[in-house]
């Protein structure tokens, strides 16, 4: 066994929507009054986020995100303002739990349905090194969403 | 040189480009053969029985001691302790030589560009003590600022910390006249990181002019979990023991202990005699290289990979020139992310590290979260800096250029 | 159990009787086999790289600790810190806990049955912070005399250590009931040295009512320079680290640090990958035999010695009988010195331990300056105590036999 | 190679005079009024040495030694008290240096001359870890000529 990568690997990584998101980040900014803002850093790498988030009752209305980082954590972030905005808590941390469960590599690929667009990161899992950018900014809507 | 034959595991992966030794070495087949030499034919707890397999397991780890001394121009090998590598040697003198010595109102200068290492323990004990913690500022290319640190010295500096070379941007560090300096302006101690020097060309403690030395056995083709901190002899028997137990005692009372001669004193519990031996293994490989074929080696492995990459649209390389850099090539690659350049060219079997390269005061510095890092050693060879260009030719064209 | 054919050095030595082991053990195949396979397939830099190699020695530290921790009982395996050693761990916890937790006029209470490595970080603590000292007696027998201990327990005790084994008598003491005890009179952190229990019976931390457990690789099959601290995961997140630098940190800024989650915080630099695998590797054999099986095997043979050496004339044995301890025999004979029996058995080569065996205090306590010690692991058998049993009746031939 | 010794490097080391020495020690005891009087220990195995010396001008007039150890240590005491008795301290330290020498396996068999009964101690160069235990009443003696 090689301890190396496959270039088939990388390429399944690297998809297009992955840079796209990247490059052209989403929801990218900061809120005007935030119900709650939160600051974490990877300290494997020094990537930041800051999230910033408005509720409407147990719904996120509004959230924005900033910082610095990898690819794969800002487009994670990117993706994910996308994707919850407008939904209920119980909701969210549902898809957050299935996130999580793709990036540890436990769900099987027909069980992501309500995932959309964070599909993309599917690659990531087999990156143990990277699951963790992936997960930053996911982490900090938990935390977002504990200070409500 | 043609050595990559000698290191197993990168001779069973001949596509596998290992571009991380300044984060730890491979080993040598010899290095590997010496360890279970020692396990097959010597192993015992040294200095404990008066049987024959533990007095050869004690000969092997002082002859260990010894080349190893020898290897560092060492004339005293007693003032050799072994730690578990850097890192210890580095805590064990802030702890012991530190809480001894420094008081409230001193001072301790590190520098930008130490590792955590080399910076924490000395932020701690200043924290511990009341005493002044004193960062010494870098130029621009990342070179030590001599007037900076001439500005910070006086008379109330106890310590003075730094590294030989930058394990972040491989900045060789001019030991000699930071020691001039040091010794006119303050009464402080001296204390070199050598974890990235004595891998890398010859090193003589004796003649370094610092008091104290701390390297790592793993960066230097030896086994993980060994390395060594050396000191000048008045200093280490002023100083009081850091770990206490067996070996490093001379009588146990009740109420009070008496200490081991040197090194014994400095090192508690059973020794890790295995890997002293594999460390002298290693360094008599490196000396049967010639450390200054070590260094030429490398020193010309750099300009090469220097001159490609700085042809590279977007690239930009961190430090000050090749000519005064050891093997490391700090760059990161437009609005690449470190992260993203070392996943690519792990896709293309090149090892780089990307990250802070526990410098996170010095990542401050230079304003940026992390660097991709390429470090080189005696294995390399052109080939390795082909796959560095490929693969970051790669990452290019998969990230699309776009400058910063 | 016919285990002597998997140890090289035991295989390669046909006439060596080893009966060292509670000094240090040997090594069996697997265990070397572990070591060399992760510098020839896995060596990297653990935590510190994105490539693949560097994930994989990540990993492979990552299930070493979650297969020790398993071995020993503990379902948090976050709260294992690999030390370098028994030595390093109770080091550990005297200067990481002590420090911030022990004032003037408390008392800290060690036994007289304590190694050094648990006796004098304990002393030196003690006299840094101006506490008190206190040392449980023994029974005549050697045991820790729990009415003396109950005695010296009270509202200012912080600190209560004692091993479970002793390395020196093989007494294996009722932790069940001094922890009991201690946690009925004192509000006191215990503290077990483990360095001969781990090795050589089930031990599970998480119902053995201690606070602190500390274990040595190298005496239970596994590589020199790896063992462990177990702890309480809410006392190991209120203490303060104990080394700085690499990997332990969370964020290092110029005035101050943050430290990095369990167990890392107390793991500072490169940690010794390689020799954790090792030690994984030795966890796995031992758990191939079964622990109770290793038990067994040592009491019996344990009581095999016990009467044959007990038949001899002029030999005392030390300690309570075979059945309260593990397998460790501590004895003299007549005026022969224990160092001259050692010499003559190694003529036989029967390799014993003779001296103090890093209890001072205890030898003190039993008004001798050594005895001879024969220890068994699970490659021993009855050919051993033929030989040993043989060497002694050398031993008397030579020196003639005086009554004392 | 085998890690053990062979019985015949034991029968070499364990010569009758070592046992006779340790089994009737000479010169054991206290000296009444001695110009010097040195106790030292082997950490090692506990052993411990006390010695008391007499002078008359530079040369040693009498001494007595005291302590308990191994057959080698005792004996080696024991012969030294025997072989410097009346000596003069130049001649003492010349013997002393002979005889460490001797143990760290230096000297060739014809030199040893005036070692005397010490010469039966020559075994003991093939045992490293007991030379420490031939030099004990030797290095008490530097020890005791040293406070003169
Ligand atoms: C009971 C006991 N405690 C502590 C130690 C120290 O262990 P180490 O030397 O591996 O640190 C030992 C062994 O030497 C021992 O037997
Ligand atoms: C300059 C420098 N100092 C200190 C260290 C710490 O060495 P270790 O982790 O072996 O203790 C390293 C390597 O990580 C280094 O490069």
């Amino acid at each position: 066994m090689s301890p190396a990568r496959s270039s088939a690997e990388i390429g399944a990584l690297y998809q297009e929507m992955i840079l796209d998101h990247y490059r052209r980040p989403r929801n990218k900014g900061t809120l005007e009054n935030p119900d709650a803002s939160v600051e974490i850093k990877n300290p494997l790498c020094g990537d930041e986020i800051g999230l910033q988030v408005a509720f409407d009752g147990d719904s996120v209305s509004d959230l924005k995100f900033s910082g610095r980082g990898c690819s794969i954590s800002l487009a994670s972030a990117s993706m994910m303002t996308q994707l919850v905005k407008g939904k209920h808590r119980t909701e969210i941390d549902a898809i957050r739990n299935e996130f999580r469960n793709l990036m540890i590599g436990s769900n099987s690929a027909g069980e992501n349905d309500r995932l959309g667009s964070l599909r993309a990161l599917s690659g990531v899992a087999r990156f143990p090194a990277r699951v963790k950018c992936a997960l930053l900014a996911w982490n900090a809507l938990e935390s977002a969403l504990a200070l409500k | 040189m043609e050595l990559r034959a000698d290191f197993p595991l990168l001779a069973n992966n001949p596509g596998l480009h290992y571009l991380d030794s300044a984060a730890t070495s491979q080993k040598p087949q010899v290095v590997l053969d010496a360890l279970r030499d020692f396990y097959e034919t010597a192993n015992a707890n040294p200095h404990r029985g008066v049987y024959s397999l533990s007095v050869r397991a004690t000969e092997c780890y002082h002859q260990s001691r010894a080349r190893i001394a020898e290897f560092l121009g060492v004339r005293d090998s007693d003032c050799l302790i072994f730690t578990r590598g850097t890192t210890e040697g580095l805590n064990l003198v802030a702890w012991s030589w530190g809480m001894a010595n420094v008081e409230a109102g001193d001072e301790i200068v590190v520098t930008g560009l130490d590792h955590h290492a080399n910076f924490v323990p000395w932020q701690v004990l200043a924290m511990r003590k009341g005493a002044k913690f004193r960062i010494c500022e870098l130029t621009p290319d990342g070179r030590i600022d001599l007037d900076f640190l001439s500005g910070l010295l006086n008379e109330r500096t106890k310590v003075v910390a730094f590294n030989h070379v930058s394990n972040a941007l491989g900045t060789i560090n001019p030991i000699a006249e930071i020691a001039r300096l040091v010794r006119e302006k303050a009464d402080a101690i001296l204390v070199c990181d050598g974890a990235q020097s004595a891998p890398h060309f010859p090193v003589s403690f004796d003649s370094l002019g610092v008091d104290f030395y701390a390297f790592s056995g793993h960066k230097m083709l030896g086994p993980m979990g060994i390395g060594g901190l050396i000191g000048k002899r008045e200093m280490l028997e002023e100083m009081p023991p850091y770990q206490t137990g067996g070996d490093m005692i001379e009588f146990v009372h009740d109420e009070r202990t008496t200490w081991n001669i040197l090194p014994l004193k400095f090192e508690a519990g059973t020794p890790n005699a295995a890997n002293a031996v594999g460390l002298a293994a290693a360094v008599e490989y490196l000396d049967n290289i010639g450390m200054d074929r070590v260094l030429s080696h490398e020193r010309a492995l750099m300009s090469a990979a220097q001159k490609r990459l700085a042809a590279i649209e977007g690239l930009h390389i961190y430090g000050p020139p090749p000519s005064e850099r050891s093997g490391v090539l700090s760059f990161t690659l437009g609005d690449v992310h470190p992260h993203d350049i070392a996943t690519i060219l792990d896709g293309e079997g090149v090892c780089i590290r990307a990250g802070h390269h526990c410098a996170q005061p010095l990542m401050r510095r230079l304003d940026v979260t992390a660097t991709a890092r390429a470090s080189f050693y005696v294995y390399n060879d052109e080939s390795d800096i082909d796959a560095l260009v490929a693969g970051i030719l790669k990452a290019r064209e998969i990230f699309g250029y776009v400058p910063v």
